[in-house]
């Protein structure tokens, strides 16, 4: 059995001294799997990913990467470890061209080329190459997060946390982006991502975890939760088909 | 996706294309400035008009290089830095001492654009990161900014005395152009002060690290989770920002040829009226901004008292606020 | 002057460009009164720059908007809101600092204590009007799944919260036309379906008409009586949810691969 | 605290000093606190030659260049027992704390501010000036440009805007149209601004038969400079008025733009020999070095020690009461060089006559000096050098 | 004694306090980053002065008119400047108070240089015959009472009008501005006007402090209404608590005893040290302040916090 990349053991952690919002939550991702973790709005999904990623310290529990321990530490090193991160909200550099934000992606491994990098995210999403002048600021929403994944996949990161990667995207893009999900699962990055499209995500994930109110409520392999119905009708909105 | 590729071309041929003719600001302002210029030239002779000009470059050009260091603060940390008139100062106090201790003044002055630098690097640690970490709201650091302007202001004069002082140079040497008549330093000023913004210009805009710098501004976090070493990019800014801070006191002090431990803080006012006109954050905004103060400042002389300059100087900033919401340099955010 | 009986919402030949990239290009689409529509078309198609002619965050740089016949293309946002038009943002806007409860009452229309003069010469009605306002307000917080939150800062919600907020929020003025910037995008969709049986409901009892842009096709299908498509700045095709999902127009713009349309 | 008029009784006076240690003149700061301190010796100096039992303490309080700091800071004077109170600099401070305390209290007040302005206010006989108010000054000035230049020349004006300047300004102008000159420029500028090159160029560009500037030697230092650079400027036709006064020329002040100039400043009619002794006190002394308004202010404070002795008291109202009698015109005349006698005179509560560093006072009912013997001087190698003087009412 | 001196500081807690309640209510509850409140002040104090000394107007008339044309001023300020960013606006506030200052400075009408003197006799009177009440229960030595008791009616009243109107929907609207401007205007309300609203409440309260300081430093001239003053402002209002009008009342008295309190400490330092001492201290207070109660004394963490 491939090796556990990322875990989580009871972890607590929250934005404000006496609320925790994550009430011990425990994950294990394996190397080379595709993980979703779906939930109620506000169940603290998000939480979770900025704390993986040390924009939010824990409080309690342990978070492992690779059996090492991670929390603690800024995100810039966490990143340079191989995480990459989109974020929900507030995911590109608003002020700078398509360009430069991908430009910037790039920080945590430079050696790997800018051009070839550059061309392979063009490739990708052509509107990108299409406006690579255009200050992101202007985009509009769906290419704004065309753009926010691509800046997580400049570096070819070993492990990509995602957060809602295709809300907001027309339906050929929300194919394209799990396809491409897909694709860079393939090449070996491990995923681990949050979707409310949850249905889809989960069909296409190796395991699935549903959070509630910042603690474990379900579990199991993806296109299985997805087939539950008590979670089903609870969290993803009715069967689908 | 050929389709947009085609419309992109579409686009540009559409007549409602935002008007192919319209000027970008600066170079609609260069056109006023030349056409102002014209106008006075035509009302009170070339000579005096030429006088006027270069003594308002050179005035705005100690304030756009004393703000360059301002802005960037301004820009990528986000904090008012009020303390930053006080910089200047310690930049020519720091000459002093260092000229006192027996170095020769151009070494001094090398030394003391280090020290400065060293001085905001500190403020940073032991000021402005625990406030950071604390959660500090913009009115909370501009409180703070207060503080640490006095303490720096009068940590100065506690030791150096409020007296006036100088910095030895020749203040009176001039250079004679035809009619112009321009000082040796001012001269020297105005140059650094061209020869500065380009360098920031530049390496904002195309160096890795100037590129990181407009990341960490844009969004602190996501410059984080982009691997972005975030205590460096807020140490480098603060190492600039006072290395320019000491270069534009120092040259200030140089020129004008004495001082005391205020000079920072009369300057303050229009070194944060220069970084807005020009554009928070940018260099050449910073430069520009200053400039065109300083020309304003100065042409005004030619049709009213001088006792009226220093309100030319800001009614012009309204003025022009007015006219260019965005600054000379600044661009519009979109609104959804 | 009552209202004509015609479309609430009528653009004509609208346009729109920045920097010489024209996000809405010549746009003409009617909305009738007291329908669900959506609009729908690939990113960067100009429906949010659309929804904000619309709602007066941008002068058109052509045409004509009229709102229930009267031209509103350039007024002032908030003029346009108090004919009834409000719209929800694609990128939240919850009024952070201020609690959940707060960003509510804030929406509500009429009140008389929102004007100085009001508040000094008769502040019993402006706490009456209070009173009313905080009780439907209770009652779209539960609708929304917000009703535990209603004492945070709206600045302490999630993703999905922010956006439950902002359509709660809208609801409370009382509009007679909301326009709706993904709705869906990040809610989850147990509560997305209760939100849209609630909006469905809205329709039936008050007439509210509602504009919105989704790209979750699913909702778009089931839920919308019409459905406009723009793509690069124009309208491609208006119709019913069927017919538009056969318009190879559409398909080819906005769809891509067919099996991405759930039957 | 005092009792009484008895001489044999034992004195404790304390004197206020409102220094411009912060704010926009704290230049004027260290060496306008040398003065008070300077003064203070003196004075204990002389009471102990005199064998007279007092002791003068100082203390002082920052008036932050702004009238309504200059009224916290008396407030703290007064709280510790300042019986007069010398300075502040500015006719706006000193109008504040007229009114806001030592009005009230009968304390003396010993402003080196020049307005006119402050003669008009109803001051209950509290404020006196050791320095000349604007409109004597205007004349002198009037008398030197007459007698170096010509009479009905051409001048130009250029001063420092603030009330000082202002007033000068409008006194000379005045003046000087009056004897048939003409004002062919006035020039203001801003001293804190960034550039003098434009209002330098426009006082030379005049084409003036003279100069007026009316500054202090902090902003003349950079208006100076700027003058030279404007390469049409002479020295020999400049015209500057008290505050430019100082013994040595400051080394911020290049030689170019000041050595030829004239000055006028009140001049001692007794001759120099005091202004050598304060000068030797001053380099005695070490720190900074000397400038404007200093001899002004050491007199102010002797005047108040030599009331007190006269008055036998360190009541305020006391010490107000015998300022006139210390300086008597036709009593015996005393000066730095012989105050201890002037301690013993004046305790013996006979009138007096101090002739200060800063020349002889004859206060008028307004607490102004009424005439004055003007010192026309020139600087001559960095150093000034009297060339005359005029007789000003 | 040094009662006189802590009623002086009293006195200038509440002339500030008065004037940073309007910053607070521009500042804290809109977001209106005022820096020109100092040149409102110099309106409301000039007008004053100079009504009842040029035109002889009586002393109350003339503040009535002074709150107008400082309200007026407010309204000029903000017809023209309120569309700007509010960055912008802020530079552009203080751009306009430095005017006001200089055309004082440099105008005729205004006294210029000189200043104006002269107009304070009928407060005079009134301040006697208060002292005289005052004697009848030994208070009678404080000469700057009466203005102290003036002054803290004054403030007390305002403050109490302002929390009032805070917690009414207006007071809401004003902050739903505050936090998000496009979208409280999408929810119908006329930003413009409620801006407007509040810089012209925040002037007149400026011509309130400004006449107070008119009849405490008895003599206009014009650095008494340096933008200083409106930093000092913005200090009290941050020590007191971002969005609190009770923070203004604490942060008034915490600031001015820290600032006129320095001047009691007595070293054997030089003058020139000592007052630069003086202004170390006061510094490393405001910076201490800061870093201990980053919320200010009254003001929420929570709302400080979530604030982008
Ligand atoms: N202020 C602006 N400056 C420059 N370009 C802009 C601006 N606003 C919008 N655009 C461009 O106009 C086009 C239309 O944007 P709009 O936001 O309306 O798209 P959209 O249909 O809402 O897309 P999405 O579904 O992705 O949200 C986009 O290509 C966008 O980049
Ligand atoms: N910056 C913050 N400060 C305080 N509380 C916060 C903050 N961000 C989120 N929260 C709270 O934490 C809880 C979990 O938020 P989180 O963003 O993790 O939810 P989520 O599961 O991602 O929800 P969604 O699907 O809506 O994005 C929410 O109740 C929210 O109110
Ligand atoms: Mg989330
Ligand atoms: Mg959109």
């Amino acid at each position: 059995m491939s090796g556990e990349v990322l875990v989580t053991r009871d972890l607590v952690a929250g934005y404000v001294p006496q609320v925790d919002i994550l009430n011990g939550v425990s994950i294990v991702v394996a190397e080379g799997e595709i993980v979703t973790v779906v939930g109620p709005n506000g169940a603290g999904k998000s939480t979770l990913l900025k704390a993986l990623i040390g924009l939010v310290a824990p409080k309690g529990g342990s978070i492992l990467l690779a059996g090492r321990p991670i929390s603690g530490l800024p995100p810039s090193a966490i990143v340079r470890q191989g995480l990459g991160y989109v974020p929900q909200r507030e995911n590109v550099f608003e002020s700078m061209p398509i360009e430069e934000n991908l430009e910037i992606g790039l920080k945590p491994r430079p050696g790997l080329g800018l051009r070839r990098r550059l061309d392979a995210m063009y490739a990708l999403f052509p509107r990108l190459g299409e406006r690579r002048r255009q200050v992101a600021g202007s985009l509009s929403g769906g290419e704004r997060q065309m753009l926010a994944m691509a800046r997580a996949l400049m570096p070819e990161p070993k492990i990509l946390l995602l957060d809602e990667p295709t809300a907001g995207l027309a339906p050929r893009f929300v194919d394209l982006m799990f396809e491409q999900v897909a694709a860079v699962n393939r090449s070996g990055v491990t995923i681990l991502m949050v979707e409310q499209n949850a249905a889809r995500a989960l069909a296409m994930s190796h395991r699935g975890y549903v959070l509630d109110l910042g603690r474990n409520a379900h579990e199991g392999a993806g296109p299985a939760l997805a087939r539950d119905p008590k979670v089903a009708d609870l969290y993803l909105g009715g069967l689908h088909g | 996706m050929a389709g947009s590729n085609e419309a992109g071309k579409a686009d540009a041929l559409q007549p409602h294309g935002a008007g192919t003719l319209r000027l970008s600001r600066p170079v609609l302002l260069l056109l006023v400035i030349v056409v102002l210029f014209a106008a006075l030239v035509a009302l009170y002779g070339f000579d005096a008009t030429a006088q006027a000009t270069v003594n308002g470059l050179v005035a705005g050009g100690y304030l756009g290089l004393g703000a360059i260091g301002l802005s960037l603060i301004l820009g990528i940390l986000k904090l008012v830095n009020f303390a930053h008139g006080d910089l200047l100062v310690a930049g020519a106090y720091f000459t002093i001492l260092f000229g006192w201790l027996g170095l020769p003044l151009v070494v001094a002055m090398l030394f003391a654009m280090i020290a400065t630098a060293a001085l905001a690097v500190l403020t940073e640690k032991v000021v402005w990161q625990p406030l950071r970490q604390a959660g500090a709201g913009t009115l909370q650091l501009f409180l703070s900014a207060i503080g640490l302007a006095l303490v720096l202001r009068f940590g100065i004069q506690f030791f150096a005395g409020s007296q006036v002082r100088t910095l030895g140079a020749d203040i009176v040497s001039s250079i004679t152009i035809g009619p112009i008549h321009l000082g040796t330093l001012q001269a020297v000023a105005l140059v650094t002060g061209l020869v500065v913004m380009a360098v920031v210009g530049l390496a904002l805009r195309f160096t890795g690290i100037g590129k990181e710098m407009r990341a960490f501004a844009d969004n602190r976090a996501l410059a984080e989770v982009s691997g972005i070493n975030t205590r460096r990019i807020i140490d480098v800014t603060w190492a600039a920002s006072g290395f320019l801070a000491a270069l534009a006191g120092i040259l200030y002090a140089v020129a004008i040829g004495s001082f005391n431990p205020n000079f920072g803080v009369t300057l303050l006012l229009s070194l944060f009226a220069a970084t807005v006109l020009g554009g928070i954050g940018n260099a050449y905004g910073a430069l520009i901004g200053g400039l065109v103060i300083g020309l304003s400042q100065e042409w005004s002389t030619l049709l009213l008292n001088a006792r009226w300059k220093p309100a030319v100087g800001f009614a012009l900033l309204i003025l022009m606020l007015l006219l260019m919401p965005q600054g000379i340099f600044g661009k519009a955010r979109r609104r959804s | 002057m009552t209202a004509p009986a015609g479309p609430i919402l009528e653009v004509r030949g609208a346009v729109k460009a920045f920097d010489g990239l024209l996000a809405v290009a010549g746009a003409s689409f009617d909305v009738e009164r007291g329908s669900i529509t959506a609009l729908i078309g690939p990113n960067g198609a100009g429906k949010t720059t659309m929804f904000d002619l619309l709602s007066g965050f941008g002068r058109p740089d052509a045409g004509t908007i009229r709102l229930a016949g009267r031209d509103i293309a350039g007024m002032a946002p908030y003029r346009i809101a108090n004919l009834g038009l409000v719209r929800t943002f694609q990128l939240t806007r919850v009024l952070a600092g201020m609690s959940v409860m707060d960003n509510m009452l804030l929406a509500a229309r009429n009140q008389p204590g929102e004007h100085l003069a009001a508040l000094i010469l008769s502040p019993g009605r402006s706490r009456a009007a209070e009173a009313a306002a905080r009780e439907s307000a209770i009652g779209l917080l539960a609708t929304f799944g917000l009703a535990a939150k209603a004492g945070d800062y709206a600045g302490a919600l999630s993703g999905g919260q922010r956006k439950l907020l902002e359509i709660a929020r809208a609801l409370m003025t009382g509009p007679s036309i909301v326009l709706l910037d993904e709705p869906m995008a990040g809610v989850n969709p147990t509560l997305g379906r209760d939100i849209l049986d609630h909006i469905a409901a809205l329709r039936s009892a008050r007439g509210t008409t509602f504009l919105f842009v989704e790209h979750d096709m699913d909702v778009v299908m089931t839920r919308a009586d019409k459905v406009i498509v723009m793509a690069q700045g124009r309208v491609i095709a208006t119709g019913t949810p069927a017919g538009i999902r056969a318009d190879p127009a559409v398909v080819e713009a906005y769809l891509g691969t067919p099996h991405a349309v759930a039957p | 605290t005092a009792t009484g008029p008895a001489a044999a009784a034992s004195l404790d006076l304390t004197i206020g000093a409102l220094l411009e240690s912060t704010g926009p003149l704290s230049e004027l700061g260290p060496p306008h606190e040398k003065a008070t301190k300077l003064a203070v010796e003196a004075a204990n100096k002389a009471a102990k030659d005199a064998g007279f039992d007092a002791t003068v303490t100082l203390t002082s309080a920052d008036s932050q260049g702004d009238p309504q700091a200059a009224l916290s800071a008396a407030r703290t004077l007064v709280d510790k027992n300042a019986a007069c109170i010398v300075g502040p600099a500015t006719t706006p401070e000193s109008i504040s704390v007229l009114n806001g305390i030592t009005l009230q209290r009968k304390i003396s007040l010993w402003p080196t501010a020049t307005s006119t302005r402050l003669r008009t206010v109803k001051d209950g006989g509290t404020i006196f000036r050791t320095v000349p108010a604007d409109d004597l000054q205007a004349k002198a000035l009037v008398l030197a440009i007459e007698k170096h230049i010509g009479k009905g020349k051409n001048v130009a004006i250029a001063y420092r805007n603030e009330p000082y300047g202002d007033a000068l300004s409008k006194g000379f102008t005045k003046n000087w149209e009056d004897e048939g000159g003409k004002v062919v420029a006035t020039v203001v500028y801003d001293p804190q601004q960034a550039s003098f090159d434009s209002e330098a160029g426009q006082v030379v560009a005049s084409n003036a038969d003279a100069y007026v500037v009316i500054d202090y030697p902090e902003t003349y230092a950079k208006f100076g400079a700027a003058l030279v650079r404007t390469g049409k400027f002479d020295a020999k036709k400049l015209f500057v008025p008290d505050a430019m006064a100082f013994a040595k020329v400051p080394d911020s002040i290049p030689g170019e733009a000041i050595n030829g100039a004239y000055g006028v400043a009140a001049g001692a009619p007794t001759g120099t020999e005091s202004v050598a002794l304060f000068n030797k006190l001053w380099d005695e002394a070490g720190g900074v070095p000397n400038t404007s308004l200093t001899a002004n202010i050491f007199d102010a404070t002797i005047l108040c020690f030599l009331s007190s002795v006269e008055a036998g008291s360190a009541e305020p109202g006391a010490i107000t009461g015998k300022v006139r009698s210390v300086t008597q015109e036709g009593a015996p005349q005393f000066t730095i060089a012989n105050l201890g006698d002037a301690v013993k005179a004046a305790s013996a509560g006979k009138p007096i006559d101090y002739v200060g560093v800063s020349g002889a006072f004859r206060f008028m009912e307004n607490g102004d000096p009424s005439s004055s013997p003007y010192d026309v001087f020139q600087y001559q190698d960095g150093k000034q050098v009297t060339i005359e003087q005029v007789q000003v009412q | 004694m040094s009662v006189d001196f802590w009623i002086n500081v009293g006195v200038l807690a509440g002339i500030y306090g008065i004037f940073t309640l309007g910053l607070q209510l521009n500042a804290g509850f809109i977001g209106l980053l005022n820096f020109g409140q100092a040149g409102f002040m110099a309106i409301g104090a000039y007008a004053v002065g100079l009504l009842v000394v040029d035109f002889g107007w009586s002393l109350w008339l003339a503040l009535l008119a002074g709150i107008l044309l400082a309200v007026i001023g407010g309204l000029f300020v903000g017809i023209s400047s309120l569309r700007l960013r509010s960055d912008h606006f802020a530079i552009a506030t203080i751009a306009f108070a430095e005017i006001v200052r200089y055309v004082l400075q440099n105008a005729e009408f205004s006294g210029g240089n000189q200043g104006v003197l002269g107009y304070d006799e009928e407060w005079r009177t009134l301040s006697d015959w208060a002292l005289a009440k005052l004697a009848l229960i030994g208070l009678g030595d404080y000469t700057q009472l009466p203005l102290f008791i003036a002054v803290w009616l004054a403030f007390l009243v305002l403050l109490a009008v302002l929390i009032v109107l805070q917690g009414t929907p207006w007071g809401r609207v004003l902050r739903g501005i505050r936090e998000d401007e496009d979208a409280t205007a999408a929810l119908g309300k006329n930003v413009f006007a409620y801006k407007l609203q509040s810089l012209a409440i925040a002037a007149a309260l400026a011509a309130v402090a400004g006449f107070f300081v008119a009849l405490n430093v008895t003599f206009l001239y014009p650095s008494v209404f340096d933008p200083t003053f409106t930093f000092f402002g913005y200090a009290m209002l941050v020590l007191g608590g971002f969005a609190s009008y009770g923070g203004v009342v604490l942060g008034g008295i915490l600031f001015w005893t820290l600032l006129e309190g320095t001047r009691l400490f007595d070293t054997a330092l030089s003058a020139g040290q000592q007052a630069s001492l003086r202004f170390i201290i006061v510094g490393f207070f405001l910076l201490l302040l800061s870093r201990l109660r980053p919320q200010g004394l009254l003001g929420n963490r929570a709302e400080m916090r979530v604030r982008p």
